[in-house]
């Protein structure tokens, strides 16, 4: 073969871009991978990329396999929601004209989950709080039609995006409170968790207009009893628990939060022991057996409420017994997948390492600890 | 600017009535700390608390008030980003070409040497992309986002021209009841 | 496209002349790369040609055919980036929402398993920042930036859209003699 | 001391931005460190950080007492360097709008050398080549007046900014050729080396106008002795070595380029155990004693051009002669300080780490192995 069949067949080659095929001649074209569909066990971890902040990323990884699926860029310290059909990723992130200078913008981005390919952007107000990726800081309403961002200046508010219309449709003042827990059934509410240990609910019309804003009583002493601002959610209610293992069970439904009794994940043992919740997305819900799991620490004290799990304890939500208590795997972070064979996953936050947990029978079974993912991973969503 | 104020405020009715309680918090990640500084880059940079369970409670007994540039120097105790002891400042002054945050998240940690407690200001530095040396994450008295003075898991550059956070400084700002 | 032609006269041109020269290139870092795919950020991440002096001449001589996310992959004998094959890619195909490069380097690598020697383009995938898994670096038959299509120190992506590197293929664009 | 005490104290302290006195009572007050004058240690440590490449730096350290002085974000795979009198830093490099998408735009970045502040731009041309940082894709004039940036798209130019005019004027053509290197007596002229083996010098009047393009006769064959592209300066000239040990020195001050006789740097026993020069920035020189330094490794073949040194050979400028084989500490890039007690300094680019060597007297003396620097550093200047 002389030079110009080489050269001829690189020319046709490289024009093909976007085919995947090889040719049939044993030569290769450039192309994209086409993602297989999604599966329960399609992983989504949000990684803050520490050392390089301004360079986050969501890792997108298949459990099953442990295959690195791709990724998508997140730009600077930004929170992450994905759509409830996981149809979509936003990404509520900021960007700077000239990386960490000159004109400052805000947006949310939106992914395709499947394609990973960037869609398009809405320009949302410069003052999206740039926290710690976590749940609470952005979520979208249960049906999809609106996304809910933190925003903090430090004056604390809330941007609500219509993601149907592609725009901001509102922005309301939460001074004193933080998060955003979205109404399981009212697309244009949402709550937030309050200094004086109240929750605020807020609800709006389709224009963004504010129709009621109401203020729960205290439920919690933020002074004695710290509640995590993170959560999972159990039969259209909001889980959360407390620096000293109180569990806050909220109906977020209506114009005023309301509040189940709540109930503490120690006995008088556990007590002596100091055993107390700790970590960043530190607590996960399985609906269909109504178990909670909540990474725990023994010797607790103040300042341990980020310390990673020594143990994985799982309850009952209807009964409030224990059920199993099992290795820590050093976790800070938990989520549970969806469908026919549920598995607890368990973030490392040291060690970027993902646990897997055979949850699908009475007592968790471990599965394996995949190899690390990310830098700094610090959140972790399932399909 | 007067939210800080009232996060001082709301700080100090605090630490008047759980004074009882406050304990001397120190992470393991003063080991870590310390080799970063030493081998930044190639071990692993590790951004959160990476407290070891077996000798957390230990280790949070032990604090120093000699070396800066390690995450157990006293005034770290609610510290979490990039120490700026490393990063070309010092543990109160940022380093050339970046910009003290405006606003800042508050800590009350106790001086080994004379046993008393200072409030403390974790002022971010801002304005260049993370520096990248001696992380160091500790979390007493850090408190939720609605208590967001005392919140340690936000940018506290988040009020200055660029956002961009670089490195944290920690500051005295209040001094032991009897020595104002 | 035109320039990728040229590129392809001349190496075609060199490696006619060459061809006794050529040697099987393979570097210690397929040992580092494998380590890579299974503990990408917790090890260092190593850009570079990491050869170890003693071990660089024999491990040259060794290559294999049958994992394309390993450094010593016959194919990567003139690669520099991020392997596609750890970034959600393939060998030869870019990892989902990023973009093959237009233009790219070509290097000429021997298969082991029928010891004939191909063309390989190597096309960065673009769009994402960088990927971060798997590093590798060889250099058979690179050259310095006057003979661009030979060149791997510069930037592959730069007449995309977005020039952003994130990984690198390697395909086959050209055949043995005899096999056209 | 009661609580409003301390809020005013702390009010006052954050209100006294830009000092950095601590304040007389014990209290702290932010404020910048301002760096005391540079030293001939000095060093700038150019970090494309691989891993995050959108996010690149370059670090400034004192090399005496290895304190870690500060950093300036370099962004996009850029090329940088140092104005002559080192009082300002010159970063070529890309920022998108949206970090890896949206609108390109180009720049010189001006950064002051001693405040490591920002100071302002200058947009160039959209085809900066994204290379490897290295001292031949981007200089200054001799006097400091012009830059010239280096392009690929991939055809390949240079673009020309008048550093004190801060503007573009010109961009010139150099099909088949690579790297700048400025005269050293004529502010607007460049050379770049050519896939010919030649030089082509081009000459430019104050208006960015060519006045003069001369191609010399090819110096080298770039089939069987390709010379890197990387260079030192000796007298006013340049010094290049080659894959295979020649060593070519230019003089690049006329109209056209032209060469002493090249000469090796192997003798017949070297050869036999095929030692090469290997690296990236593999040469470095000392003016006052005529020393070349150069990384050098043994059982060199096809591949091996990039391989870090393991030993680095000096020689002497007018003699040839090899004056000097020290330990390679595993260099991929050199370079000596200026002054009084010049130090080789040894950049081992797979650890990070720099070895710096006392090169005053006749014979190089180890002094020590700073710490690991940066994530991933390929190129190294000094004060």
């Amino acid at each position: 073969m002389n030079s110009i069949a080489w050269a001829r067949r690189s020319l046709l080659a490289l024009a093909c871009m976007g085919a995947t095929v090889a040719l049939a001649d044993g030569l290769d074209s450039t192309g994209v991978v086409e993602m297989a569909p999604p599966t329960p066990q399609r992983l989504y971890v949000v990684d803050p990329a520490f050392p390089h902040m301004i360079d986050g990323r969501m890792h997108i990884v298949d459990g099953d396999t442990e295959r690195y699926l791709g990724v998508i860029s997140t730009g600077y310290s930004a929170s992450v929601a994905l759509a409830p059909d996981r149809k979509e990723i936003y990404v509520a992130t900021t960007y700077y004209a000239r990386l960490n200078h000159g004109e400052r913008t805000d947006v949310v981005d939106i992914h395709d989950a499947q394609t990973l390919s960037w869609k398009g952007e809405i320009v949302i107000p410069t003052r999206h709080a740039q926290a710690m990726a976590a749940r609470n800081v952005t979520q979208t309403s249960f049906d999809g039609h609106y996304l809910f961002v933190q925003n903090a200046t430090p004056a604390t508010s809330v941007t609500v995006v219509d993601l149907k219309a592609r725009k901001v449709i509102a922005e309301v003042q939460t001074p004193g409170c933080w998060s955003v827990y979205p109404s399981p059934s009212v697309a244009g509410r949402f709550s937030a968790m309050c200094g004086n240990g109240s929750m605020l609910t807020v609800t709006l019309d389709a224009a963004g207009q504010v129709l009621s804003r109401r203020q729960s009583a205290p439920f919690f002493d933020p002074d004695k009893d710290p509640v995590f601002t993170n959560f999972d959610r159990y039969q259209g209610r909001y889980v959360f628990v407390s620096y000293h293992g109180q569990v806050h069970v909220a109906d977020l439904s209506g114009e005023e939060a309301k509040f189940d009794a709540p109930w503490s994940l120690l006995n008088a043992a556990d007590r002596k022991q100091h055993w107390r919740p700790g970590g960043y997305q530190l607590l996960a819900t399985h609906e269909p057996s109504g178990r909670l799991f909540v990474t725990m620490h023994d010797k607790g004290e103040e300042g341990t409420h980020k310390d990673p799990a020594k143990e994985i304890w799982a309850f009952d939500l209807n009964t409030h017994q224990r059920v199993s208590r099992s290795p820590g795997y050093g976790a800070g972070g938990l989520a549970v997948s969806r469908g026919d064979k549920p598995r607890l996953y368990a973030l490392n936050v040291e060690e970027a390492k993902i646990t897997q947990v055979d949850v699908s029978g009475a007592k968790p079974r471990f599965l394996r600890t995949m190899q690390p993912i990310a830098e700094t991973p610090i959140q972790l969503e399932l399909q | 600017m007067g939210l800080i104020g009232n996060w001082l405020d709301r700080w100090s009715e605090r630490s008047t009535r759980n004074v009882a309680q406050r304990s001397s918090r120190r992470s393991a990640l003063n080991r870590i700390g310390k080799l970063m500084v030493g081998s930044a880059f190639v071990l692993p940079v590790l951004p959160f608390d990476r407290t070891s369970q077996a000798h957390a409670a230990e280790a949070r007994k032990r604090k120093q008030a000699t070396d800066d540039t390690a995450c157990d120097y006293w005034r770290y105790c609610a510290q979490d980003g990039y120490l700026c002891s490393c990063c070309g400042g010092t543990v109160s002054t940022c380093p050339p070409g970046t910009e003290p945050s405006k606003v800042a998240w508050v800590g009350t940690c106790r001086n080994p040497v004379d046993g008393k407690d200072y409030l403390i200001s974790y002022n971010d530095c801002c304005g260049k992309t993370s520096c990248g040396r001696c992380m160091c994450n500790t979390s007493h008295g850090e408190r939720p986002g609605y208590r967001l003075g005392l919140h340690n898991d936000v940018n506290w550059c988040m009020a200055n021209d660029s956002s961009v956070f670089h490195c944290t400084t920690a500051l005295i700002v209040g001094l032991p009841e009897g020595n104002a």
